[in-house]
């Protein structure tokens, strides 16, 4: 293992167990609040664990007695805004981790244009950051940061404030620059974790609740969180071979090779939900705008109605509906 | 301006006439024919000097001592520093005369500090020296103030990506904090010179007024204001431009 | 604080003390026996209650033609606009002396207006009302630019959002814009009020010194240094309680 | 009509002609830089029309001669921020508009009090701005909205700083409110045009586009902004019969009842649209998550596609594809 978190921060309520093997990239996924921020402060170096150990390629960097401060980690983070110093050219800027581990001069100046080359941002080499745009700018960030040559590099919403015309181009060339390299990626976002990451954790409330390899992960979710990034419902009940007992009460027909009696996990998308006579009975919580389509939210379900249809019922939180689902779209796996 | 009532011109027109009327009242006196005999006589020309000496010095001072103490205010948080913040503003609303008294008595030949180096042969109070402190003494605020300031707005986040880039603490500060207030640095650099060169109350009960060696620009046109007035008008004159010029550079720096 | 070397504790340190020391070796020599003594004594008074008086009638000099000239300067834009402020500002950085000649030769009986007055048997000079002049001149800029400050701070949008709603530029004025930015408004007082009670230089070249009319406490503790050194030191003290309250006030404002 | 603006704004290219009738609710919708923002300054008073002239139930508030000042037009804007006075309790606020009518005092307050109660707030009276929620101040800068009794209510994209759970119940009460009175709502939200307007005006680059029925313009629409707003692909092209002739080269086959040879507007979902090995060749422009699905973005049509399809075709901006929909996916009507 390159990365080995295992430490806890008591008065954020976070226990963390994380580890990342040389050369893999993790995906870190969770709700606000989760624990993602403060797993990387502990490996970054803004924060100290209460109690525990992180280690990278052997090294203790924190834990009772040692605190290793962050300029001396090896670990270089990329986060969503690029930070670029607005008193140094683009080259300047990559220029200046090679000249804080002291590169020579001319040394560093042949190899940070090699990053920018790299990264198609040689023509831009000497403008300032206040005239890059912001694609540029997050390029211009990722080549300083390759350029510090971390042993760990991390990745806190890379694409979140891009335009996005420009985040799947850099997602693209992103792919290629973390290939062989060891790199966590925090994201809201379920593209970044498919194309970044091979496996993915799922933080909630301080604890890991899943992982597993990020496509598993997504198909055949076990938390609340991965259901929604994966865009599913996720319900929990017994299968009796034609329908799902449902542990919060009511049934739900489905096909399954199961074997009845089994407890299972089952998954559907709100798009296949629709308002019925009969049905799961539900309230309305919450309706959102949803791509083309209006989430509606209700307890534990969502279902995707038109704008149309949610405005000629006059749906308003507190409204109770009625959900069915077709038997064919729902999903069935053991719990 | 659509949204202000127009009565409110009156008032602020007299307020700006407070101010720029007697500007103007003072350049209509200067004696043009004589100026520059006036301000190259030999008492002009070692006020002169000695105001910009100490002046530069005192602002150099104030550079090496306030950008620490920027530093660690803006940087450290706590109860401790909000006191140690109010402590450093004292200067600034603390009359010059009372910071003088408060000088001669510490660096006063009775002084708290003082009476130790009189034995060792050193004698403060009255010498140039004195001007320097006294300048340093209330200049300091002013600097510390606009770069703490400074250092605030810009925040931590560009040292955060600097430490995270591999770069030790000395070379943040060089390389990243300071370039990044340079601005600031240089406003608050030419305020406390401004304040310097203008310092009399505490100049003057703490260093007394030896022509040559404590006699500043404003010592000097305080006592020729009788005995010679021309030669004290043409001596503010000077005064007023570079205060024009030190409140246009700081102006340009702020908007830039 | 983590990314700040550790070396630059030196000079901060220095710096503190250049400002501490002082204070603390002249609270240490204040006689406290006659403590009560000295400061009601008849000269003593008669300098308390004149700096009260026009320090008092300065500020609110101050927040009548000030309040006018930060509103037109943060709500108006334009080129002039920029010139108007780096002129107010000059009282700021000009030596109080310089300033104290300028206002000689407007308001004294050879001056600009004052030859004027002088006709209508009106004369300023060396006068009580010399004295809140100086200090106005000297202390109206720093009610100016903090309430200019502020009231940018604040922006047009609750003035914008008041007119929506049918209230006259009056009323906005005293219903929304002022109560918004009150904090600002007597920070900005209490600051030009301690402004005026140090002043000194200007004072003394304008008003001159004359016991009960323009001798105010600065002027009072110059005089007595030599003569009287407990009494200036007693009365030193009360000023730099003043100070001290002073800051405490603005900055308890600045944090709320 | 109540409002009647025809006016220009020489500098920014803005030509509008604008009516709304008494007791009438308008959307007004565009995209960013269409018109929208110069209309509504337009109106209440924080710009003034280059050319010809705006009038408000026959008094004329602005022409070359004319300048009624922003406080004396009886025009109130209320925009996502609350913009309530921060020094004043929630009743202080909706007094603020009756005293500035010369209300008295107690008259003033009774009054306040009674529109405060009725948007559910009268227990929130004495709170400061500060200590009500982001839904609560909103609520309290309706009351004072209505409190100042305008002629002409300006809705500034109302609810768009408002968390998803609070917008729909909100959006309820202001329907409500709005039912005879004279508004102009702006909104990038189609919910809200749906709810709160009987009627939408389309504007780009300056210009009326389209306008109609709200319903009608959204199941109908003639500009590219209105059809964006729907959810909808649109081109323009003749029928043949069999298939249109699509104006930019390319054919799409659909099932329609018009006359061979008349010139057609078509529309279809993106969710419609699906890569095929034959269908209309375009490049891809940009990948964005939308609902629980990534828009596809090419020259002048949009596809939904999973983000599993997305990420295993690797798809990137410069990517060609084929875009293909079945013929009673494809809705047709006259140009």
């Amino acid at each position: 293992m390159s990365l080995v978190l295992r430490a806890a921060v008591a008065e954020r309520h976070v226990e963390l167990d994380l580890e990342v093997g040389h050369g893999e990239t993790l995906a870190l996924v969770g709700p606000n609040g989760a624990g993602k921020s403060t797993a990387l402060s502990l490996i970054s170096g803004d924060l100290r664990p209460s109690s525990g150990s992180v280690s990278l390629d052997g090294r203790i960097l924190a834990d009772e007695g040692t605190w290793v401060p962050p300029h001396d980690r090896r670990v270089t983070t990329l986060s969503q805004d690029p930070v670029l110093f607005p008193h140094l050219s683009a080259l300047g800027n990559v220029v200046f981790p090679l000249r804080a581990q002291g590169v020579p001069r001319g040394d560093a100046r042949r190899r940070a244009l090699e990053h920018l080359d790299a990264l198609g941002l040689a023509g831009l080499a000497a403008r300032r950051p206040a005239q890059l745009s912001g694609g540029q700018a997050q390029r211009v960030a990722i080549a300083r940061a390759l350029a510090a040559d971390p042993r760990l590099l991390l990745l806190d919403e890379p694409m979140a404030a891009l335009d996005v015309d420009v985040a799947p181009a850099l997602r693209e060339q992103l792919r290629g620059f973390l290939a062989g390299r060891t790199a966590i990626v925090v994201t809201h976002d379920v593209l970044d974790a498919l194309s970044l990451a091979e496996r993915v954790v799922v933080l909630e409330q301080g604890r890991q609740v899943d992982a597993g390899p990020t496509t598993e992960v997504l198909a055949r979710p076990r938390s609340a969180f991965a259901a929604r990034l994966a865009g599913l419902n996720l319900v929990a009940g017994r299968w009796d071979g034609h329908r799902i007992e449902l542990e919060g009460g009511g049934r739900l027909s489905a096909k399954s090779p199961l074997v009845p009696g089994t407890a299972v996990l089952a998954a559907f998308r709100p798009a296949a939900v629709r308002l019925a006579e009969q049905g799961l009975p539900r309230t309305v919580h919450s309706l959102t705008p949803h791509g083309d389509l209006v989430r509606v939210r209700t307890e534990d379900l969502a279902a995707d109605l038109s704008p149309q249809d949610a405005a000629a019922r006059h749906l308003a939180p507190g409204t109770v509906v009625h959900l069915a689902v077709a038997p064919e779209d729902v999903k069935t796996y053991l719990a | 301006m659509r949204t202000l009532p127009r009565w409110i011109l009156l008032p602020a027109g007299l307020g700006a006439l407070l101010v720029v009327l007697p500007l103007a009242a003072m350049a209509l006196r200067v004696e043009w024919s004589d100026f520059w005999a006036l301000i190259t006589s030999e008492s002009s020309l070692a006020a002169l000097r000695l105001s910009l000496q100490t002046s530069l010095t005192s602002a150099a001072a104030c550079v090496l001592l306030g950008v620490p103490m920027a530093l660690l205010l803006a940087r450290t948080d706590g109860r401790g520093m909000s006191l140690v913040r109010s402590l450093v503003l004292i200067p600034l609303v603390l009359p010059p005369v009372v910071g003088g008294i408060a000088l001669l008595y510490t660096f006063g030949r009775q002084g708290l500090l003082g009476r130790h180096l009189e034995v060792l042969g050193v004698q403060i109070a009255f010498s140039t020296t004195a001007v320097v402190l006294a300048q340093t003494f209330v200049a300091l605020p002013f600097l510390v103030l606009s770069l703490e300031g400074a250092l605030r707005t810009a925040g931590t986040r560009y040292e955060r990506a600097a430490a995270s880039l591999g770069a030790r603490p000395s070379r943040v500060l060089t390389h990243v904090t300071l370039p990044l207030v340079l601005p600031a640095l240089l406003s608050g650099t030419v305020l406390s010179f401004a304040r310097a060169l203008g310092e009399f109350g505490a100049t003057i009960t703490f260093a007394g007024s030896l022509q040559g060696t404590t006699r500043t620009l404003p010592l000097e046109i305080y006592l020729q204001r009788e005995s010679d007035p021309e030669a004290a008008v043409a001596l503010s004159f000077v005064l007023m431009l570079v205060a024009v010029a030190v409140i246009a550079l700081a102006h340009r720096r702020r908007s830039a």
